[in-house]
């Protein structure tokens, strides 16, 4: 059972992914494209536990975890990018 | 243990960390740091070439992992020959630098440490991937060099450069991938032991590989048609940047004899890419003496001059068995000294002739011209390749070594151009002057550094026999690569 | 020994006139000094001198390079005794003539020094006895000579002058070291001796036209032969010193000297007949026509300098010995009336300023005494019986009429000849009567002209005096001295012959008188000759050269240009394309392609995360032109990256990959603040095609490569590393003690990169004048917000945090997927947080800015701890590691590695902090300008 | 209490950062000495960074909260999956302005976050003055209403946690 | 393996794939930016929250004791995620977005 | 599998060559970053593939290949150190020669 519920989880944010990159491609504008990407990116730390559990290894936790501390930086940046120009002032 | 193998790749480096520590940009307490340790480079480098004299192969394995599991450092003629030269054309290059040259941007010790480091590394390692990480360092090092000091022409002629060595470097690393791939090995020893072992599917990729590394180290010596990028960029860079960068090319050089004679020279792969080799490397050298004639700047003119030793060297490592390395050996000694003279040459002319610089057309007479226009001359004469100079007894032990019809018409031709180019040159430079010019006067260190590496060469001719004995006995060395082979990964090999 | 330091003698007086010339300015003294040299080496010539003349050959040897078979080797036989007394016996007259010629303001001493050099080469040249170092003193008075004739350099005739001689002699030079070097194979010597003696041995092999041709090609452009003749004339800007000394005795000379040198190793065959004679009989002829119109007195004497050496040629060409004898004859003879006739050009020059000799003329008033020494001259190059110059003409009308190798048309020879002779009188006719006699000067800048100095004259006395002697008594004169120099041109038994003013009435006798009469008639005939000579087009070799130079250095400078175009593109496909033409001609070889190979089997989350890959990837590539666009896909390209690493078990190099791709998207931001946020069209459609196929030949057969190692078998070192990894290196990841201790060199320079890049960086930022735009790309005003509230304040107490996940990720890294890269990419993100979020200003005022003493010390910490392991007489790098019990905490392990990785992390820091701290600091500049 | 202070300015985050550090190890001897001493390294290592962080005044208030905000994030989550999935046209968004009795910063950064945590709201902007917080609501029926539950729900809980 | 646990774990993924599925179709489908801000909210909390249940709960099972630490990927979560979707937000207002038909209130000015 | 990552290879390095073929900084960068992607990805594929089985000693029954990895984390971080560098000159460029064309030629226009 598990192995199908987590089949199914893994089709569910893969195609969630889909769309993201749907709505990264066809915008329209910048802070839908980079709010489409932090969202593949929160999507990946879902993939990434899941695949933990589908294989029984922790080895790829720390992974799922840097991208939840860090990976905000790149929108941050990008962000401040659109409203300031100037990331670093 | 004998700890002095490192030594060369270990010196820069400090140095060029003590220079990064030295947050006050003291400018005296840098040059001397860096002077003293091209100095003791240098003295390592005798040490170590004296070592290496003695006719064993030297082995470092660092971290103690021997080979091919460890990083092995290997001390042979050829990288001790190598490493001298590098020290020997350093101390004048940065003395020269020293002058004033080392204010114009930050960091320009360090770097040039570091690009020593990278240097030293390249010629010494017995790792297929750490000769990538030395190549990178060297690499990044030339780049901050290349574009040391101001100016829109460096900018553009380092973005090519740059650009154009990123993509070789990607190259490599597919190289090195497929030599994994296919040897399961990276150690330059154990991989040409089982490259020899290779059939079928792996033996063809095998072959892709190498190519491909002729391709990367044809880039960075700057052959036909890679070398594109190097005339602007010599040509642009700062006088002491430009003469160590003479030995740049010849890393390329180094690293395709390396790798050829330990791997190709001999059995089932014997002459893999040699033809297509040969030719790029005649085109090279007849491209270059095109390239001689049609200069309009001095210092253009004596980047073309280093192409054309890298087609003559790469030619005569082409035509096959070896025979030709010791006198390709003494006339890459020679031309590495002396292009980096006349690099440096070029930029007190340059300084002489105040906005004119280095172009090649009328303009103010030098101040004291007189001592400037005899280096010109000697130098001309020797990198031209006419008598009594060292380019002379090179280009005359090469000839005698490549009897090849193509080769020997080229090589004359090669010498013809650059007789009328750099006479044209002169003439104009010393000669077709209007009024006094406002130029600077060269300071003592300028001279110093200059006379320095041009006296090389009539020392290099009195002391010729010495010298081809020497790299032919560098040559013999390669060509028995099994004493490499088993000193690096023991009797077994 | 001897031989070879008279030889050196005077290259090592080269030095001395400069020096003199900068204690004294006295210029007597300094021409003396100069003069001492030739004068030393002339007396220490005597003793050997009398050896040869008792029929010894002297030899002297130093080793230089035995390996290239090129020795010091020096011979003194008649022939080199006979070119050693010209060069040192006319280049001591010619420096002390130059010491009356060249005026005060010059520098004397340099001149005397380029003679000095050009004198050491020749006496070089024609003193060697290794084939190879006679090339190198051949190449050397090229060198010497191009200086002495470009010594007016300021001049333009001096300077074109110099480089013509030095081009067409260069060349030849060149050609001459190719045949020398091949004869050297054919001999198996460049030994002179051997090589005359193995003359049959070169004729008969296969290289012979070639090693003929070759060395004739550097005889002729030296001694200016047909149709190498061109430079000469122009190498007459020279001071008239250096013309008297390199185009009677010397320089041009080198070339006939050759000739004679290489006589029995090279002569007798057909083919050196008809290349020799033939170029020699062009030479005399045509020079000698063209003398005659000359109105530049040098250039008329440079003509007849030609046309002399083509005669001395034809007399070699012959194959006769007796006509070699004539050829080494009328070398001595041209050499002393020739020498004393430039040297009265000289004068004449020097006293009425200008050497037009429609301008010259009636001279005789003036300087009478000068007047008759040239006439003397004149008389012995025109062959006027009695002087040095009928005697040698005589035997070469003689030896015209002996030679059948023409066969049936053996008659043109002495036709040529006695043509020749007609020109050659007319000429001297008219340097006599239209210097000396011909009515008044014209307009002369110097005026009236009167005898020069005393002692100028005394040079040309001396050799006028040797002129009339040689003519009047050849037997006791020269006699001696020819026999000798032609028995060793010969290399043997000299023919019978008789040195005499009178044989009686012969042909040659007739032919003699003819050229007499004939050329003074032509003299006579001179008006409708020169305005048939003003109708021919006039072509200047010079300019003719110049442009062929200059157009060369066009052609080769657009070919470079179309090759070497400064586009960047150009030279990336160029590189592209080799590996395109790899990878397509090596497909041959590989396999046919199979599916049909062990893979793992795939799942439709891999299929369709490849092909979201796959489309970010043409995404990034098609959308470049938006170019925020393209950095989000290339931003998803990375993510997905670093999940394959996740998927096929590389937790490692995904970490590294996530939090280096954070770190690239801070630096592209910083970056897009400068830069255009879109790129116009620009390729032209060709060009993305075949950028397309390119890329699609180079992508698909990476691709190929890739999936055929990957289903293949090989067997690799990584057991052992495997097997090594806890017990060796004291780390269960194996490939974290890979980097830091296995192949811990790699890291070492890896991390030096890194730190290099940085510094670089800095480097370029440095006094970098960018400006900053003020709108967004919208065209807006930015946003008034620059800190914003959220944001800093959640990003600060996120700082802790993250270093101690920093710590974590770091201390784990030996055992477990992590280590000091990613824990310091880490601390980096979290420090350009602060700065993001709070300014440069505020982060600055609480941490220094200056981050460059952290790369050192992260390299530096690295490099100690491989130093380190020199104590215990261990390799570089070498680790060490331990476990450590301590109460409450337990059992840890302590590694020599750890300190390495903290290396890494301290560098990781610094450079990343110094790239984008730095370039964050660039609006400030900005800001900075647009306040000031 | 100087000494104490002097060690252990943010008691608070040395908690935390100590709690983070032992689920990451894992739950030995040897890591809550390590831990213990980070958590006390780390804050005064990082204190120039963060000058004026309120001291959390009233613990079992902010657990209390925490399990407020969990709660809500659930139910939220299924009305707005709801929504979302449903027909657009019944969505009626609306940009609301939140008038703020919190003064300090990261109290005011807390009510933000928490009101972007919990779907359906997401704080917009915070004014300069720091008097009114901007949410961005996905479907608002009364912008009264929704304001009023902000304030009772998060901001209140906030301002006893941190200002008392 | 108990089978409790199974389905626990089975519920709590699945649960997780929906919410970040039904969060990314919000993005897609949603008119306007301000609204679709609001989708990736889901992923965040639930989608994620959800497998790390699972984990939690399979983990603990696993090795037999309570294995808490990926909790604290969504305690980062929890932490950053506002962070980005304020700053989106304001991004987008400085941009100047278009609202959706019958959006209330305004925007400020950035 | 094989044949995916394949694939993968295949057009990261495809896109990054013709984007290296550029005619702007911007595109190369892009380029050159996308080629490296695929290189490390090459450089990494040469290990063999495997699931599940990292090389963590005592954690995987067949552990995959670490020498690769360890090659491509050197090579990831060269190539980071390397694309800074390129990032920054192009920034240079552009603000000596006022245009971000990789020859420096002028253009008619920079923000549009
Ligand atoms: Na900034
Ligand atoms: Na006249």
């Amino acid at each position: 059972m598990l192995e199908t519920a987590i089949s199914i989880a893994l089709a569910l944010i893969t195609l969630a992914w889909v769309l993201n990159l749907y709505r990264l491609v066809i915008g329209p504008s910048l802070p839908d494209r980079v709010l489409a990407l932090d969202t593949m990116y929160i999507n990946s730390i879902a993939l990434i536990v899941v695949y933990g559990i589908q294989v029984d290894s922790k080895l790829y936790f720390e992974a799922a975890m840097l991208i939840a501390l860090i990976g905000f930086v790149s929108t941050v940046a990008v962000a401040k990018y659109v409203t300031r120009g100037d990331i670093i002032e | 243990m004998n700890h002095w193998i490192i030594a060369p790749v270990l010196i820069p480096a400090l140095a060029g960390m003590l220079l990064l520590l030295e947050v006050r940009e003291r400018h005296r307490l840098r040059r001397l740091t860096g002077l003293l340790s091209c100095a003791a480079m240098l003295a390592v480098a005798v040490f170590l070439g004296d070592q290496a004299w003695g006719g064993e192969i030297t082995v470092y394995a660092l971290g103690n992992w021997q080979a091919p599991f460890g990083i092995v450092l290997v001390l042979d003629k050829l990288s001790a020959l190598m490493v001298l030269l590098t020290a020997v054309l350093a101390f004048p290059a940065l003395l020269y630098a020293s002058c004033g040259d080392d204010r114009k941007g930050a960091n320009f010790h360090a770097l040039f440490q570091f690009q020593l480091m990278g240097v030293n590394g390249a010629f010494l390692t017995g790792d297929l991937f750490n000769l990538f990480v030395f190549f990178e360092v060297l690499l990044i090092a030339s780049y901050g060099l290349a574009l040391h000091g101001r100016g829109p022409e460096r900018v553009k002629a380092g973005l090519h450069y740059v650009v154009l060595n990123l993509v070789g470097s990607a190259l490599f690393l597919v190289a090195l991938g497929l030599v994994y791939g296919t040897t399961g090995t990276l150690n330059m020893a154990d991989f040409a032991v089982k490259a020899q072992a290779l059939t079928g599917t792996d033996a063809t990729l095998l072959k892709v590989a190498v190519l491909m590394l002729w391709v990367v180290f044809g880039l960075k010596a700057a052959m036909f048609p890679l070398y594109f990028w190097l005339p602007a960029a010599y040509a642009s860079a700062t006088a002491g940047v430009a003469a160590l960068f003479a030995i740049m090319t010849k890393v390329g050089f180094y690293a395709m004899v390396r790798v050829y004679a330990l791997a190709f020279a001999d059995g089932p792969f014997a002459g893999l890419g040699q033809q297509a080799l040969w030719w790029l490397a005649l085109v090279t050298l007849g491209l270059a003496c095109i390239g001689v004639l049609g200069a309009k700047r001095l210092g253009t003119l004596v980047s073309y001059l280093v192409v054309m030793s890298v087609g003559t060297l790469v030619a005569a490592l082409a035509f096959g068995q070896l025979q030709a390395l010791g006198p390709a050996l003494y006339y890459l000694l020679h031309s590495t000294l002396i292009c980096g003279g006349l690099f440096l040459l070029t930029d007190l002319i340059a300084r002489g002739r105040g906005e004119v610089a280095d172009c090649l057309q009328i303009g103010p007479a030098i101040l004291n011209g007189g001592r400037l226009s005899l280096l010109f001359f000697v130098a001309a004469i020797a990198v031209v390749g006419l008598p009594p100079l060292s380019g002379f007894v090179g280009k005359v032990a090469l000839l005698r070594s490549v009897p090849d019809p193509t080769y020997w018409v080229l090589l004359l031709i090669a010498g013809l151009c650059g007789l009328v180019a750099l006479s044209r040159a002169g003439s104009t430079l010393f000669w077709r002057t209007t009024g006094e010019g406002s130029g600077l006067r060269p300071a003592r260190r300028h001279l110093l550094s200059v006379v320095g590496l041009l006296l090389l060469s009539p020392l290099m001719a009195v002391y010729a026999e010495p010298l081809l004995q020497l790299t032919a006995a560098v040559a013999e060395q390669l060509r028995n690569p099994d004493l490499y082979l088993s000193a690096v990964l023991g009797g077994g090999a | 020994m001897n031989l070879a330091f008279v030889v050196m003698l005077p290259f090592l007086g080269a030095f001395l006139p400069p020096l003199v010339e900068r204690v004294t300015g006295n210029r007597t003294l300094l021409a003396c000094g100069a003069a001492a040299l030739p004068a030393l080496a002339l007396a220490l010539l005597f003793n050997p001198a009398r050896q040869v003349f008792a029929g010894e050959t002297l030899h002297s040897t130093l080793r230089w390079i035995p390996s290239l078979d090129l020795s010091l080797a020096f011979r003194l036989d008649g022939l080199a005794l006979l070119f050693a007394l010209l060069v040192l016996g006319i280049g001591l007259l010619v420096i002390l003539y130059a010491r009356y010629y060249l005026s005060a303001k010059e520098k004397a001493g340099r001149f005397y020094a380029y003679l000095l050099l050009f004198m050491g080469a020749m006496l070089g040249v024609v003193t060697s006895d290794n084939l190879l170092l006679l090339v190198v003193f051949w190449e050397l008075t090229s060198l010497s000579s191009f200086l002495l004739i470009g010594f007016w350099g300021h001049q333009t005739g001096a300077r074109k002058g110099a480089r013509m001689a030095m081009t067409v002699t260069g060349m030849g030079g060149l050609a001459l070291l190719a045949g020398v070097l091949l004869m050297g194979n054919v001999v198996g010597s460049f030994s002179l001796q051997t090589v005359l003696e193995s003359g049959d041995v070169i004729r008969a092999s296969s290289w012979y036209p070639v090693i003929l041709c070759l060395v004739l090609l550097g005889v002729f452009t030296k001694s200016a032969q047909f149709p190498f003749h061109f430079w000469l004339p122009h190498a007459m800007a020279a001071p008239t010193p250096v013309s008297a000394y390199l185009h009677s005795a010397t320089m041009v000379k080198a070339g006939v000297f050759l000739l004679a040198r290489l006589y029995p190793a090279l002569a007798g065959t057909d083919l050196w007949f008809m290349l020799v004679s033939l170029a020699g009989m062009m030479t005399l002829l045509w020079a000698a026509f063209v003398a005659l119109f000359q109105h530049d007195l040098k250039g008329l004497l440079a003509y007849s300098t030609i046309s002399h050496l083509g005669l001395i040629t034809l007399l070699f060409g012959l194959n006769s010995e007796m006509a070699a004898v004539a050829a080494v004859f009328h070398i001595i003879n041209h050499a002393t009336f020739k020498a004393s006739l430039f040297m009265a050009a000289g004068i004449i020059d020097h006293e009425t300023g200008t050497r037009d000799m429609r301008r010259i003329n009636g001279l005789w008033k003036y300087m009478p005494y000068t007047a008759v020494l040239a006439m003397v001259a004149s008389a012995a190059m025109a062959g006027v019986p009695l002087l040095n110059g009928f005697l040698s003409k005589e035997m070469f009308f003689t030896e015209t009429l002996q030679s059948e190798q023409l066969g049936a048309l053996s008659w043109l020879l002495p036709l040529g000849a006695t043509l020749g002779g007609v020109f050659s009188v007319a000429y001297s006719a008219r340097f006599i009567h239209d210097v000396f006699f011909n009515g008044e000067p014209v307009n002369l800048p110097k005026y009236p002209p009167h005898e020069p100095p005393r002692y100028m004259k005394v040079p040309v006395e001396i050799l006028v005096a040797l002129c009339v002697a040689v003519g009047v008594f050849p037997a006791i004169t020269v006699a001696g001295l020819l026999a000798v120099a032609a028995a060793a041109t010969l290399g043997g038994d000299l023919p019978e012959y008789h040195l005499a003013i009178w044989h009686g009435f012969n042909l040659p006798l007739v032919m003699s008188f003819i050229a007499l009469f004939g050329g003074i008639f032509i003299y006579s005939q001179r008006r409708r000759l020169f305005d048939l000579w003003a109708r021919l087009p006039e072509v200047d070799a010079k300019l003719v050269f110049e442009g062929r130079i200059q157009q060369l250095g066009r052609v080769a400078s657009a070919i470079t240009g179309r090759l070497q175009n400064g586009s960047l593109q150009s030279y990336v496909a160029w590189a592209v394309t080799l590996v395109a033409v790899i990878l397509l001609t090596q497909m041959w070889h590989l396999p046919a392609l199979s599916l049909d190979v062990g893979m793992l089997p795939m799942d439709g989350v891999a299929i369709l995360c490849t092909a979201m890959l796959v489309a970010a990837a043409l995404l990034t590539t098609f959308l470049h032109r938006h170019r925020m666009t393209s950095i989000m896909s290339l931003s998803v390209v990375g993510l997905m990256v670093s999940l394959l690493f996740v998927r096929f078990s590389a937790p490692d190099l995904a970490l590294t990959q996530l939090s280096v791709e954070v770190v690239t998207m801070l630096l592209l931001m910083l970056a897009m603040y400068f830069l255009p946020v879109r790129t116009q069209v620009e390729s032209s459609s060709v060009r993305v095609l075949r950028d397309v196929l390119l890329a699609l030949v180079v992508g698909a057969g990476v691709a190929v490569l890739a999936f055929l190692v990957m289903t293949g078998e090989t067997t690799t070192i990584s057991q052992f590393f495997m097997d090594n990894s806890k017990s060796g290196g004291g780390g269960t990841n194996v490939v974290n003690v890979i980097l830091v201790d296995f192949r811990g060199f790699d890291t070492f320079g890896e991390i030096t990169v890194l730190g290099v890049a940085a510094m670089g960086i800095y480097a370029l930022l440095k006094d970098l004048n960018l400006a900053s735009a003020k709108y967004d790309s919208l065209g807006r005003p930015w946003a008034a917000d620059a800190h914003p509230l959220v944001l800093v304040t959640i990003s600060r107490p996120l700082l802790p945090l993250a270093l101690l996940i920093a710590v974590y990720i770091f201390l784990r890294g030996h055992n477990l997927p992590g280590g000091g890269f990613v824990a310091g990419l880490i601390t980096s993100v979290a420090l350009v947080l602060q700065y993001v979020a709070s300014g440069v200003g505020w982060v600055h005022s609480r941490m220094p800015g200056d981050y460059h003493p952290v790369v050192a010390m992260g390299v530096l910490l690295a490099g100690l701890t491989g130093v380190g392991s020199w104590v215990f007489d261990y390799p570089f790098l070498t680790s060490s590691f331990t476990y450590v019990s301590l109460p409450v905490i337990g059992k840890f392990e302590l590694a020599t590695a750890m300190l390495f990785d903290t290396g890494v992390f301290l560098t990781v820091v610094g450079a990343t902090l110094l790239m984008l701290a730095n370039l964050g600091k660039l609006s400030l500049l900005d800001d900075k300008r647009e306040n000031a | 209490m100087t000494l104490l202070y002097r060690v252990l300015p943010y008691p608070s985050l040395s908690l935390i950062l100590w709690f983070t550090w032992m689920l990451l190890s894992g739950f030995t001897a040897g890591h809550a000495v390590l831990g213990a001493i980070l958590a006390v390294l780390l804050p005064l290592g990082t204190r120039p960074f963060w000058p004026n962080v309120p001291r959390i005044r009233n613990l079992p208030r902010l657990l209390g909260f925490v399990v407020v905000v969990l709660y809500d994030i659930v139910v939220a989550n299924v009305s707005v999956a709801i929504k979302v999935l449903g027909p657009l046209r019944s969505i009626r968004p609306g940009f609301v302005e939140l008038p703020l009795e919190l003064e300090d910063d990261f109290a005011i950064a807390l009510l933000a976050s928490t009101v972007s945590l919990t779907p359906g709201t997401v704080s917009a902007d915070v004014s300069p003055d720091r008097k009114t917080l901007l949410v961005h609501a996905l479907d608002v029926d009364d912008a009264a209403a929704l304001v009023a539950e902000i304030k009772q729900r998060y901001e209140r809980p906030l301002k006893e946690i941190f200002e008392c | 393996m108990d089978s409790l646990i199974e389905w626990l774990v089975s519920a709590s993924v699945i649960i997780g794939g929906v919410f970040a599925l039904v969060g990314s179709i919000g993005l897609a489908r949603l008119p306007d930016f301000y609204t679709r801000l609001h989708g990736p909210t889901k992923a965040t909390t639930l989608g994620v929250g959800g497998t790390i249940v699972a984990s939690l709960l399979f983990f603990s099972w696993q090795e037999r004791g309570l294995q808490l630490h990926e909790v604290l990927i969504t305690l980062f979560l929890f932490i950053t995620a506002p962070v980005s979707a304020h700053m989106l937000a304001k991004a987008a207002m400085h941009r100047q977005l278009k609202r959706m038909k019958g959006t209330r209130g305004e925007p400020w000015k950035q | 599998m094989e044949l995916l990552v394949a694939i993968i290879i295949g057009v990261l390095v495809a896109s990054g060559v013709y984007l290296c073929l550029r005619a702007r900084t911007f595109p190369v960068v892009m380029g050159l970053t996308l080629l490296s992607y695929g290189v490390n990805v090459f450089l990494f594929a040469m290990g063999g593939l495997k699931i599940n089985q990292v090389a963590v000693v005592g954690m995987s029954p067949d552990p995959t290949d670490p020498l690769p990895q360890a090659l491509v984390l050197t090579a990831i971080v060269i190539g980071f150190a390397m694309t800074a560098f390129l990032v920054v000159l192009a920034l240079r460029s552009q603000g000596e020669l006022h245009n971000d064309h990789v020859d420096g030629k002028p253009d008619d226009g920079g923000r549009s």
